[in-house]
C-alpha cells in the first residue's frame, strides 16, 4: 500500500476547524505509578503537533494508548468524531492509526518485507501470503522513503542501525493511515537522515495525514510542529499553536521553573596524560585507533550513527576483545581483559543501550547501584545492605533522581530516571577516566543540563571524561576536544577553539572542505 | 566530592513498605500453609504417619535430590539449567564402582564421586560459556553423553562390594534418627541460604539472571560465575552420588533415572523462577519437604507412586497458578 | 527465502549422507532404497511430533508433555478399540486428534491466561497426563490380541508402494510447510519468537498465538498417538516414556533455535532423520547397544556445535565498507 | 490379621497381575491375610526401595517381592528384616543378603536350556538364533541367558547364537532391537525373547516384515497375550509357567515363615498348599516346576487363563 493512496486531500493553507482525532479524560495507572491523569490532546490532518514534558511525564504510554497496546483505566478516543475503543494493535491500525515507537521493535530474523508487512501481509486468492506483491509493495514504500538502497529481501539483523529505523518508518507509512505518531523517532538517526525524516513529515502533511511528534529536541520542534502540547507528571500542562511560542515558555510548562541551557563552563586545570590508547584495531570494526585523553579533559567523540565509537569504548572498557593496539594508563600498558579488569583500574563505561546494557530491571535500585561497587561495600564477600544503601543514597540524590525508595525496582522508573541510576552506578565506583555514550541520549532538557552540570563536576574534581556523541551542540558545548570518527577508523582531531559544527559534519561524513 | 546542585537534594527513603520482602514471605508463607496442611491430612490418613521413624524414613525420599536442587536453584536463578545431573549421578556412580574393583578406599571413593561430578560440570560449565551454546541443549546432550559412558563401562553388569564403611553415607544416623543424608542437606541449605543471599557471589547470581548483558557490563564475571555455578551442580550431583551409591549398595547405569526433572520440579515448585532472577533457598527446602511428605503419605496409602506424581503436577501448577490468580482477583475486586 | 537457513539445512543433508555412507562401509544394504524408504517409515512419528514441538519452540515456549499426551490419547484409542471393535478406525482417528488437542489446549490456556511459564506448565502435564493414563487403564496394558485388525494394520497399508505411515509424515510435512511459510498464523509463530514486544506492536495476540502453538503440538502428539499404539501393538502407562526430550533433541538437530523465532520444517525434518538412522543404524552394524546412548549424545553435541559455528558473527562489519571505499 | 505385602517389578503387567490372582487365592484359603499389591510404575530399583520404606512405615508383617535389582534393594530390605519383617524373593531374585528364601518359578538352568530348546526344536539343520532380553540389568533375565550359554556348545552344537540385544521391557525399544536384529542377521532363524514384552514386540516384528515361516519367535510369553502369534504363524510355541501358582506360592511360603512354622535353612523342605512342596538349596532358594510349553495345540485354552 503507497503512502499516496486513498488519502483525504485538505485544502491546503485553509484553516483546519475538525481535529482527525481527540482524547479526553485519559488516565491509566500502573502498579504504584499513575502514568497518565485526565489526559486531553487533539490531532489535526496536515499538522504535526509535538508532545513534549519530562522523562516519565507519560508521552510514550499515551502512545501506547493509542496503538492498543495499553488499554486506558479511563477516557475517551475519537477518531474522525466518532468515538472509538482500541483493544489491540490490530483495532488501532483499523482505525488509521499507526506508531514508530520509541524502541525499535522488529524482528531481527525476518527479512525486511515482512517486517514492514507483518500482520497485514497482502494474501493470495486462497487467502495465503502473497510474497511477490509483498516484495514488491515493500521496495515501493522503501522508495518513497529515499531508502530504496534497502534490499527488501535481506534479513533485518543484517542492516545498520539506522537502515533498520527506517525499515521502522517504512512499516508505519505501509499502513495507509490517517493518524502517525512518532516517538523520538530522531534518537538514532544521524544529521543527513533526520532530513529526509523531515522531508517525510512535510510529504504526510501535505497529504492531509495528522502527525504526532515526540522529541526532547527543541530544534526538531520548532522546525517541523505546528502545535504543541505539553505534559508535565501525566498532566496536560498546555497547549498551542508553535508560532508566537518561545523555547522558554515551553521549557516552563514542562517543569514548571525556568531552565538554563547554557552549558556550563568548566575551568578544570587540564593536567597530564591518564590514558592513552595506541594503534586499538579489531577485525571488522574498527582499525588503527589511537588517542590520549588527560587530566581534567573532557574529550568529545562525534560521528554518525554507526562509526564504530561505541564498539572503541567497548573495547576499551574491556567488553570488546581487540586484535590488536595496547592501553595504557599514566603510562603505563594495562591488560584490559574483561570489564571487572577496567573497573578495578577506574575506567568505567556508561553504555548507551540503556535497556539493555545499563539496567538490571528487576533488582531495586540500590542494587543496581552498588553492583560494580560490592567489593567495597561488602566485608569479605558477605554483603552490607547498610553500606549499600548508604552508597546508593549519595549519588542517587545528588543526580536528582525521582524514585519513591531506592528499594524500588529499576523497571518501574522512566527512561531518563533510568540512566541517572546508571551514572550514579558508574559514580560510584568512583572512577579515574570515564566513559559516557550517548549520555543524554533520551533525556528531558532539565536532567540533560544536571548530567552536564556534572560532567563539569567530575572534571573538576580531577576525573577524565570521555564524552561520545552525536548531538553537535552537546559536542560543542562541553568538549576540550573532539575526536571525529568515520567507518572504524579516526578521520580528525581537533581543538575546540572556536571550532564550528561545519567542521565537524565535514570530517564525520568524509566530505573534503 | 561536593554536591552539585546545592539546592536541597529530595530524600529518597530506602524502603517504603518493603515490598520486596513481603512478596518473598507470601510464597514461602504459602509453601509452609501447604507443607502444613499436607501433614496434617497424612496424619489424619495413615496411622503410620506420625512416627519419628516414619518421619525419618520420609526424608530418604528427597534429601538427595534436594542436595542437587539447591545448586539448581543457583543456576536457574542465573538463567540457566543442567539437565544432566541423574546422568552425572550414573556417570560417578559407575567410576566409583569401578574403584571398588581395584580396591580403593571409603574415602578414597568418596573423592573419586565428588571429582567425577565436578568434572561433569566443568565440561557442562565450559561447553555453554566458551562455545554459548543455550545450557539446556548442551545439557540434554550430555545427558546421553555421560550415561552413555556409564552404559559402556558397566553394560549389563553392575558393581558391588562396596566397604562396608561406604554404607554410612546413605544409610547411617548422625544421631538418633537424623540420619547422615538429613544433616548433610539441612547443612548444605544453610551454605547455599548463605551463598545465595547473603554474599556478593549470590547477587552476582540474581544479576546475571535478570540482565546478563548489563551484568556484564557492570563488571560482574559472568561467565566465570555461570561455570561456577555450573560446578556447583556437578558437584552437588557428584555428593549425591555417592550417597545413592552408598544407600543402594551397588552401582548400575541405569541409577537415579529421571531424577532430573524431579530436581528441576522441587526447585520452580520452591518460588524460583524458571526464567531466572529471582527464588529463594528457603523455598527450595519446603518444596523438598512438600514433594517427600506428598510421595511418603500417599505411599503410606498403597498410592502407586504415578499416581502421586499427579498431585505432584497439580501442585507444581497450582501453586505458580493461585498467586497469579489471586492477584488478578483482587485487582478486579479493586 | 534465506541463504544462511539453506545452508544450515545443506550441511545437516550433508552431514546424513555421510553417516548413511559410513555405514554403506559396513553394511552395504544400508544405502538401499528399499531401506532409505524403511528408515523414512520407523522415523515418521518422531518427525510427526518434531514437527509439533518446533511451532512450540518457534514461540519461545516448550512443549514437554507430548510425550505423556501421546501415551494417554493411545491408551484411549487403544481402549476404545478394545471395548468397542465396531468403531470404525478413522472415527478412532478423529477421537486421538481431538483428545490431543483438548490436552494441548489445557497446556495452552494456562500458558495464555495465566501466564505461567511453558516449561513450568508441561512439566505439570508431563506428569499429570501420565499418570491419568494409569488412572483410565488401572494400569493393564492394551495387547495386540484385544486391538482390531484394521486398528493395527491401517498405517501398515500401502498406498503407491509407501506404507501409510509414511504417507502421514508426507502429508504433515507438507501442511506445515504450507502453515509456516503461507499463512499469517505461520509467520506470527515466528514474529513472536524473534520479538514477542514487536509482535504485540505489530497487533498480533501473542497469548493466543503460543495457545495455538500449544494446540498444534497437542493435536500432533494425539494422532501420534494413535500411530504409537498401533505401529508397536501395545498400550500401556510407560510407552514413549522420556520420549519427549528426542523429540526436543531432534528439533535441536535441525537448527531449531531454543531461544525461539528461527527455524525450517526441513531443518526438524533432517533432524528427526539423523536420529533416527542413528538409532537404526547402530544395531545394524553391531555397535553394542551399550554405545548407542553415548553415540547419539555426542552427535547430538557436534551437530548443535557445528550450527553455532553457522550462526556465529553474521553482524554488520564496518571496515569493509571502509576498505570498499 | 497378617499384612502380606506382594511386591513387583512393576504395576501393569499382565503377568504380575495374574500372580496377584493367585496371591488372593492363598490368602483366602489360609485366612487371616491381607494382601497389600503393591509396586512401582516404571520398574527401576530406585523407586521399589521407595515402595519398600512406605511398607516399613505401616509395619507390614511379610514382604515377597519380585525384584528389579539384585543388589540395589538389598539395604533397603535389610532394614525390612531389621524391623522384623519376613522378606522373600520370588520370580526375579534379590541376592542372599536381602532376603530369607528366593522362590524360584523354575530351575534357572532348565529356563536357560528351554528357551534355547524351543527353538531349536523347529530347526532340525541349525541356524543362527538371538536373544532379545528385557532390561541389562535384570536379575532373573541375565541368570536365564547366561545358563542358556552355557548349554549351548553341549546339547545344542548346531545352534549359533549371533547376538543378544536389550529391549528394557520397553515396547519401542523391543521393536527396534528385534527389526535391528532382523536387519544385521540376514540368515536369522529365530528371535528368543525371554520376557512377555520383548515376545509380543519381536512377533508383531516379524509379522510386519512378512517373515512369518522364516523366522520364528520363541520365548517366554503370556498365552493370553500371545495367542494370537501362534496363529498366525509368527510363533511356534513359547513358555511360561503359571503365573498363578508362582504368586500363590510366594504368599503360601511367606506366611508360613512369617508365622514361624517353617525354618528356613539349606536342605528345608516347605509346603506350598495345593502346589505341593519345594525343597531350598545352599542359598535358600528354590525352584518350582519346570516351565510349560504352549503351541498350537493348547494355547486357546490357556489364554483364557493367564
Ligand atoms: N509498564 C510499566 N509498568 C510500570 N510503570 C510504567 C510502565 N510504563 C511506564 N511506566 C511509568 O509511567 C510513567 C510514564 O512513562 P513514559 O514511558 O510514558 O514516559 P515518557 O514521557 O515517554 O518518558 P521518556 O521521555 O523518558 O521516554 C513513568 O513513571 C514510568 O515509570
Ligand atoms: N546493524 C546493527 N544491528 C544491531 N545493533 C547495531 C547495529 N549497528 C549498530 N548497532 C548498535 O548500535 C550502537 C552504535 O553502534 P556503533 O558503535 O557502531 O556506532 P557509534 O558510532 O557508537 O554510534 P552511536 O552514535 O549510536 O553511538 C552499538 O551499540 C551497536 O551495537
Ligand atoms: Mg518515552
Ligand atoms: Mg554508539
Amino acid at each position: 500500500m503507497d503512502a499516496k493512496a486513498k488519502s483525504i486531500r485538505t485544502d491546503e493553507g485553509a484553516a483546519v476547524s475538525q481535529p482527525l482525532l481527540t482524547l479526553s479524560g485519559i488516565a491509566k495507572s500502573f502498579p504504584g505509578v499513575r502514568a497518565l491523569r485526565d489526559v486531553s490532546l487533539s490531532l489535526y490532518p496536515g499538522q504535526v503537533t509535538a508532545l513534549i514534558g519530562e522523562n516519565g511525564a507519560g508521552k510514550s504510554t499515551l502512545v501506547k494508548i493509542l496503538t492498543g497496546i495499553y488499554q486506558p483505566d479511563a477516557g475517551d478516543i475519537s477518531v474522525a468524531g466518532t468515538s472509538v475503543s482500541l483493544p489491540s494493535a490490530h483495532a488501532a491500525f483499523e482505525h488509521g492509526i499507526t506508531a514508530i515507537h520509541q524502541e525499535t521493535v522488529l524482528f531481527d530474523e525476518l527479512s525486511v518485507a515482512e517486517n514492514i508487512f507483518l500482520g497485514h501481509a497482502p494474501r493470495t486468492r486462497f487467502g495465503t501470503i502473497d510474497w511477490k506483491t509483498m516484495r514488491a509493495q515493500a521496495r515501493e514504500v522503501l522508495e518513497t522513503l529515499g531508502a530504496g538502497h534497502i534490499d527488501a529481501d535481506a534479513r533485518l539483523k543484517d542492516l545498520g542501525i539506522a537502515n533498520k529505523h527506517l525499515v521502522a518508518v517504512g512499516r508505519a507509512m505501509s499502513i495507509d493511515a490517517q493518524i502517525v505518531i512518532m516517538d523520538e523517532p530522531t534518537a538514532a538517526l544521524s544529521a543527513k537522515e533526520i532530513e529526509e525524516l523531515f522531508l517525510l513529515i512535510e510529504f504526510l502533511k501535505n497529504e492531509g495525514k495528522a502527525v504526532l511528534f515526540i522529541s526532547h529536541k527543541f530544534d526538531e520542534i520548532y522546525r517541523i510542529a505546528d502545535r504543541y502540547t505539553v505534559f508535565r507528571d501525566g498532566e496536560m500542562v498546555g497547549e498551542g499553536l508553535i508560532p508566537g511560542t518561545s523555547q522558554g515558555d515551553l521549557v516552563k510548562l514542562m517543569v514548571g521553573r525556568s531552565v538554563d541551557q547554557i552549558f556550563p563552563k568548566h575551568k578544570a586545570e587540564i593536567g597530564p596524560t591518564v590514558l592513552e590508547v595506541s594503534d586499538l584495531s579489531h577485525p571488522t570494526e574498527f582499525d588503527g585507533i589511537g588517542f590520549e585523553l588527560r587530566r581534567g579533559e573532557i574529550l568529545g567523540f562525534y560521528g554518525l550513527v554507526g562509526a564504530g565509537r561505541s564498539e572503541v569504548m567497548q573495547a576499551v572498557a574491556g567488553i570488546t576483545r581487540t586484535s590488536r593496539g595496547t592501553i595504557a594508563l599514566d603510562g603505563n600498558v594495562i591488560s584490559v581483559r574483561s570489564t571487572a579488569d577496567a573497573v578495578e583500574r577506574g575506567i568505567v563505561y556508561v553504555p548507551e543501550e540503556r535497556g539493555k546494557q545499563g539496567v538490571v530491571i528487576g533488582l531495586p535500585i540500590f542494587q543496581n547501584v552498588s553492583l560494580p561497587s560490592l567489593k567495597r561495600t561488602s566485608g569479605s564477600g558477605f554483603l552490607r545492605l547498610a553500606n549499600e544503601f548508604a552508597l546508593a543514597r549519595e549519588y542517587t540524590e545528588r543526580l536528582d533522581l525521582r524514585a519513591s525508595s531506592l528499594s524500588q525496582d529499576v523497571g518501574t522508573l522512566s527512561g531518563g530516571n533510568q540512566q541517572k541510576v546508571v551514572i550514579a552506578k558508574w559514580l560510584a565506583t568512583a572512577p579515574r577516566v570515564i566513559i559516557l555514550d550517548e549520555p543524554t541520549k533520551g533525556i528531558d532538557i532539565g536532567s540533560k543540563a544536571a548530567v552536564h552540570g556534572f560532567m563539569a563536576e567530575l572534571v573538576a574534581e580531577g576525573l577524565s571524561v570521555i564524552m561520545v556523541s552525536s548531538e553537535l551542540p552537546e559536542i560543542l558545548g562541553m568538549s576540550d576536544r573532539v575526536v571525529v570518527m568515520r567507518e572504524g577508523r579516526i578521520a580528525a582531531v581537533y581543538d575546540n577553539n572556536g571550532l564550528n559544527a561545519e567542521t565537524l559534519v565535514r570530517a564525520a561524513a568524509g566530505i573534503a572542505e | 566530592m561536593s554536591t552539585i546542585q546545592p539546592t536541597q537534594a529530595r530524600h529518597i527513603p530506602d524502603r517504603l513498605d518493603r515490598p520486596l520482602r513481603s512478596a518473598l514471605l507470601g510464597w514461602e508463607a504459602l509453601l509452609v500453609a501447604v507443607a502444613v496442611a499436607i501433614f496434617i491430612i497424612n496424619s489424619f490418613a495413615s496411622p503410620y504417619f506420625l512416627d519419628v521413624w516414619s518421619l525419618s524414613d520420609l526424608t530418604f525420599n528427597f534429601t538427595e535430590k534436594a542436595l542437587i536442587a539447591l545448586a539448581m536453584a543457583l543456576l536457574i536463578i542465573a538463567g540457566e539449567i543442567d539437565l544432566s545431573v541423574a546422568a552425572i549421578i550414573a556417570l560417578a556412580s559407575t567410576l566409583m564402582g569401578m574403584a571398588v574393583q581395584f580396591g580403593f578406599s571409603t574415602p578414597a571413593l568418596v573423592g573419586i564421586g565428588i571429582c567425577v561430578g565436578l568434572a561433569c560440570g566443568v565440561f557442562n560449565g565450559l561447553l555453554v560459556t566458551r562455545l554459548g551454546l543455550p545450557s539446556i541443549v548442551v545439557t540434554i546432550s550430555t545427558m546421553s553423553l555421560f550415561r552413555g559412558i556409564a552404559f559402556i563401562i558397566l553394560g549389563d553388569q553392575a558393581y558391588k562390594g562396596y566397604p562396608a564403611s561406604f554404607a554410612f553415607f546413605g544409610q547411617g544416623y548422625v544421631w538418633w534418627v537424623v540420619s547422615f543424608e538429613l544433616a548433610l542437606f539441612l547443612a548444605a541449605a544453610v551454605v547455599y541460604y548463605v551463598l545465595l543471599h547473603r554474599t556478593n557471589f549470590g547477587r552476582y547470581v540474581f544479576a546475571i539472571g535478570n540482565n546478563p548483558v548489563a551484568a556484564q557490563f557492570s563488571g560482574v564475571r559472568v561467565d566465570r560465575i555461570k561455570l561456577v555455578l555450573f560446578c556447583l551442580t556437578g558437584l552437588m550431583s557428584g555428593i549425591a552420588a555417592v550417597l545413592i551409591t552408598s544407600r543402594l549398595g551397588s552401582t548400575r547405569p541405569s541409577i537415579a533415572q529421571g531424577y532430573e526433572l524431579e530436581v528441576i520440579t522441587m526447585v520452580v515448585l520452591g518460588g524460583v523462577s524458571i526464567l531466572g532472577g529471582s527464588g529463594s533457598i528457603a523455598g527450595v527446602v519446603l518444596a523438598a519437604l512438600i514433594m517427600g511428605l506428598v510421595t511418603f503419605g500417599l505411599g503410606l496409602l498403597n498410592v502407586p507412586g504415578i499416581v502421586m506424581s499427579i498431585f505432584v503436577g497439580l501442585l507444581l501448577i497450582l501453586v505458580i497458578a493461585l498467586p497469579l490468580v489471586w492477584r488478578r482477583f483482587m485487582r478486579k475486586a479493586a | 527465502m534465506n541463504r544462511l537457513i539453506r545452508n544450515r539445512e545443506i550441511w545437516l543433508a550433508g552431514a546424513i549422507a555421510l553417516l548413511i555412507g559410513l555405514i554403506s562401509t559396513r553394511f552395504g544394504a544400508f544405502a538401499s532404497p528399499g531401506n532409505l524408504a524403511t528408515i523414512f517409515n520407523d522415523t515418521s512419528i518422531l518427525m510427526i511430533l518434531a514437527l509439533g514441538q518446533m511451532v512450540v519452540i518457534l514461540t519461545r515456549s516448550i512443549d514437554l508433555s507430548m510425550a505423556s499426551n501421546l501415551a494417554f490419547t493411545g491408551m484411549v484409542v487403544a481402549m476404545l478399540n478394545a471395548a468397542f471393535p465396531a468403531i470404525p478406525v478413522p472415527v478412532l482417528m478423529l477421537v486421538a486428534a481431538g483428545v490431543g488437542l483438548l490436552l494441548g489446549a489445557v497446556n495452552g490456556l494456562l500458558v495464555w491466561k495465566l501466564d505461567i511459564p511453558s516449561i513450568v506448565v508441561t512439566l505439570g502435564t508431563l506428569t499429570i497426563y501420565r499418570g491419568a493414563t494409569f488412572v483410565i487403564s488401572g494400569g493393564a496394558w492394551v495387547n495386540a490380541d484385544r486391538m482390531s485388525p484394521t486398528f493395527i494394520g491401517l498405517q501398515r497399508m500401502q498406498f503407491i508402494g509407501v506404507p501409510l505411515l509414511s504417507w502421514f509424515a508426507i502429508v504433515g510435512i507438507a501442511l506445515f510447510f504450507l502453515m509456516l511459510t503461507r499463512t499469517a498464523l505461520g509467520r506470527s509463530f515466528y514474529a513472536i519468537g524473534v520479538n514477542p514486544t514487536a509482535a504485540v506492536y505489530a497487533g498480533i495476540n501473542v497469548g493466543r498465538t503460543k495457545f495455538l502453538a500449544f494446540c498444534i503440538s497437542g493435536l500432533v502428539a494425539g494422532i501420534c498417538g494413535y500411530l504409537w499404539v498401533s505401529r508397536y501393538v501395545i498400550a500401556s502407562v510407560e510407552i514413549a516414556n522420556g520420549y519427549e526430550l528426542n523429540i526436543i533433541a531432534a528439533c535441536v538437530i535441525g537448527g531449531i533455535s531454543i531461544a525461539g523465532g528461527i527455524g525450517s520444517v526441513g531443518g526438524t525434518v533432517l533432524g528427526a532423520l539423523f536420529l533416527g538412522i542413528i538409532s537404526t543404524a547402530l544395531p545394524v552394524i553391531n555397535v553394542s547397544p551399550f554405545w548407542q546412548m553415548a553415540i547419539s549424545g555426542s552427535a547430538i553435541i557436534l551437530a548443535v556445535v557445528l550450527n553455532a559455528r553457522g550462526e556465529r558473527r553474521q553482524g554488520r562489519i564496518i571496515l569493509k565498507k571502509a576498505e570498499a571505499a | 490379621d497378617m499384612k502380606v505385602a506382594l511386591v513387583v517389578k512393576s504395576l501393569g503387567n499382565g503377568f504380575f497381575d495374574a500372580a496377584h490372582k493367585g496371591a488372593e487365592e492363598a490368602a483366602k484359603e489360609i485366612g487371616g491375610i491381607e494382601v497389600i499389591y503393591t509396586g512401582p510404575t516404571k520398574a527401576t530399583a530406585e523407586a521399589q526401595i521407595e515402595v519398600i520404606n512406605s511398607l516399613i512405615a505401616q509395619k507390614v508383617d511379610a514382604i515377597a517381592i519380585s525384584a528389579n535389582d539384585a543388589d540395589a534393594l538389598v539395604p533397603a530390605l535389610k532394614k525390612a528384616m531389621d524391623r522384623g519383617i519376613t522378606v522373600i524373593s520370588w520370580d526375579s531374585g534379590v541376592a542372599p543378603e536381602g532376603r530369607q528364601m528366593h522362590l524360584n518359578p523354575s530351575d534357572t538352568n532348565l529356563i536357560g536350556e528351554t528357551i534355547i530348546k524351543l527353538a531349536a526344536d523347529h530347526l532340525p539343520e541349525g541356524g543362527d538364533v538371538a536373544i532379545l532380553s528385557a532390561a541389562s540389568t535384570a536379575t532373573n533375565q541375565n541368570a536365564w541367558i547366561d545358563a542358556a550359554k552355557k548349554a549351548l556348545p553341549e546339547k545344542f552344537p548346531k545352534i549359533n547364537l549371533v547376538s543378544v540385544v536389550y529391549g528394557d521391557d520397553d515396547s519401542a525399544k523391543s521393536t527396534d532391537e528385534a527389526k535391528g536384529l532382523l536387519k544385521s542377521n540376514p540368515n536369522l532363524k529365530a528371535i528368543i525373547a525371554p520376557t512377555t514384552v520383548g515376545v509380543v514386540a519381536a512377533a508383531q516384528v516379524v509379522t510386519d516384515e512378512n517373515l512369518i515361516g522364516k523366522v520364528n519367535v520363541t520365548g517366554l510369553a503370556l498365552p493370553s497375550e500371545f495367542k494370537k502369534f501362534i496363529d498366525n504363524g509368527a510363533s511356534q510355541s513359547v513358555a511360561l509357567w503359571n503365573p498363578i501358582d508362582l504368586g500363590y506360592s510366594a504368599v503360601y511360603l511367606v506366611h508360613d515363615i512369617a508365622a514361624k512354622k517353617d525354618e528356613v535353612k539349606p536342605g528345608a523342605k516347605l509346603s506350598i498348599g495345593r502346589v505341593g512342596e519345594v525343597t531350598l538349596d545352599d542359598n535358600n532358594s528354590a525352584a518350582m516346576a519346570a516351565p510349560f510349553t504352549f503351541d498350537k495345540s493348547n494355547i486357546e485354552e490357556f489364554s483364557k487363563i493367564y
